[in-house]
């Protein structure tokens, strides 16, 4: 039996609720069993979670960072949507670019894109599961 | 490849701009040609609630586009009797024609779909 | 002393916790999604009621209109009130309590 | 088909209302604040009971343990499961839905 | 200028980093040698239950801090008594001594500070 | 009688909450009508009302933005909480010299802080308020 595949929305800002945390573990959870992720979306205050800057003092866990690692270490596919970043003030390279080389505000292993990444991922996952505040 | 989608709409639109956010995600199934149902309950069915003005407030009204929603094909809109009631509301308030399931009906209604998803 | 509710009465219990809480003579003032609660057929109404013997109930009128309650839908004690006189209203209260 | 509820029974409704939309068959579990909802004296215990008679209720155990609800505080047809129990019950669930 | 401070509590330990920034916010008007309270209800009194382990959810664990007030002179904990009733608690389960007080007192507890701030 | 000062906590995030909304119309209410803002104190995730790069679609409110604007035209003293935005992952000026002169994310009109300004606030003003999510 092929191993199942799991669409993940995120939609809850880092610190207001366990949202984040708890999509956290499981992702973690289930790449560790070796099912597949096929994407992470994040959505409205969700896009928070990807801001690169976040500076915990030292004896938190660090959210945004340990999307990242997690990215790098089993290739996963974090996208920010970009209509509600744009709306919250996140903004990705392009943009940036267009503000005279701005260095990009979007944390590393994540990527900007559209609502479609996300319909396009419920339609090839498996199993479609959302973490919200 | 298709899917038949379910999105559970649970809150006003005045919470924040969630339901705002659902709606661009519902078109944007739409636009992918998949079939979609809204299902309302709890303070979801208040945002169907006639003679809204969020203007009055600066915030956006979402009324047009629910109005929009029979262009994209969207056209079956479920919506608990329970929490209407409770709301003192009846499908006469509403802005648009809706079919009413009971609670005990609703965990049924869930398994005709192959994805729900919360707005 | 002013208690401030903005949570629907239908979404938790808060409004009806803050009637309890609230003592003879303060005012609470909804806001937000909490001005369901001064309609006529809320399902808080006979607690709301009961509330009002003692107590100055006030609902913010742009959140009423916004959300489409109009004034008849409302129960008759409780008073729609503007952005401008909140202010007057929080100026005028010593102590001021945003129920989260 | 597998619901997922994170609100305390004590702060809203949520978990009640879920109980009484699951049909006979599905599984409910418990999460973050939700996990309230399994102890033995919650107020809701009248409710759960019911719906354990029909339903599968299970509780994320770490959310449980970092609470302090300890095994004996909770009704024994709850099962406490981890975060990989909790993939592999999504896995298997071919509906899941998270009940804001 | 010296204000006497109420700090409400109404959330657990697990409702984002609500309580922690809330005692950053108490510690620091405690530094400016103002006199605080808390009053915990609600959700609230889940925050000082016995036996919490969020560190298993890599959360900081913020009992430390509930008893490190004493040091900052706050001193007076008052919690409401069906808050903890209708949750299945006593004071006995609580990891500080606190004062009860009944629902009905609550408006007028209020009332005996120059500041009520929700935490 | 001298006109009342206020000093007021604005503690929910832009999005996801009518707080920010109600704190504005209210803020806004109390400078048409000639009271004082001693301060305005954005904590937790109410500092994402500062987020300078917001852009929202042109038929809806801008919520920095507006900010900004109220806080030109009254000389209001808008603080951001520089513990609830280092750890959320916005910026002030000091923080991006140290990063090679990287632009602020902090919008015209803010200014970060510390907690003891609040405090201050809430010491200086005649009434404390709190908008929160």
């Amino acid at each position: 039996m092929m191993m199942i595949k799991f669409a993940i929305k995120i939609s809850g800002s880092p610190y207001h609720s366990q949202a984040s945390d708890t999509g956290y573990h499981f992702i973690a959870a289930a790449l560790r069993k070796g099912y597949g992720i096929y994407r992470v979306f994040f959505y409205g205050d969700g896009i928070y979670n990807a801001l690169r800057y976040a500076s915990p003092p030292t004896d938190e866990r660090e959210i945004v960072k340990r999307w990242s690692l997690l990215a790098q270490e089993f290739d996963l596919d974090l996208v920010v949507c970009v209509s509600a970043a744009q709306r919250r003030g996140l903004l990705g390279e392009e943009e940036n670019k267009l503000l005279g080389g701005r260095e990009s505000d979007l944390a590393e292993g994540f990527r900007i894109s559209g609502l479609g990444q996300w319909v396009e991922a419920m339609l090839e996952a498996d199993r479609v599961l959302v973490f919200s505040g | 490849m298709k899917k038949n989608f379910l999105y559970v709409i649970q809150s006003t639109s005045f919470d924040g701009i969630r339901i705002q956010e659902a709606l661009d995600e519902i078109m944007t199934v739409a636009a992918f040609d998949q079939p979609v149902s809204l299902l309302f309950l709890d303070e979801g069915v208040y945002s169907l609630k006639r003679g809204q003005n969020p203007e009055i407030l600066n915030l956006k009204n979402v009324v047009p586009i629910f109005d929009a929603l029979e262009m994209y094909e969207i056209k079956l809109l479920y919506i608990e009797d329970e929490s209407l009631k409770i709301r003192g509301l009846s499908t006469g308030d509403l802005i648009l024609p809706v079919i009413p399931v009971s609670r005990s009906e609703i965990g049924g209604l869930l398994e005709n779909f192959d994805v729900v998803l919360t707005g | 002393m002013l208690h401030l509710v903005q949570d629907s009465p239908t979404e938790n219990n808060k409004l009806v916790l803050c009637i309890e809480r609230a003592v003879p003579g303060q005012t609470i003032l909804l806001i937000e999604e909490a001005v369901y609660g001064a309609r006529c057929d809320s399902s808080v109404v006979a607690q709301v009621m009961k509330g009002i013997e003692v107590l100055t109930i006030c609902a913010l009128a742009p959140d009423l209109e916004a959300r489409g309650i109009l004034t008849e839908e409302t129960l008759p004690s409780i008073r729609r009130i503007s952005y401008e006189e909140f202010v007057d209203l929080a100026a005028n209260s010593k102590h001021i309590h945003t129920w989260l």
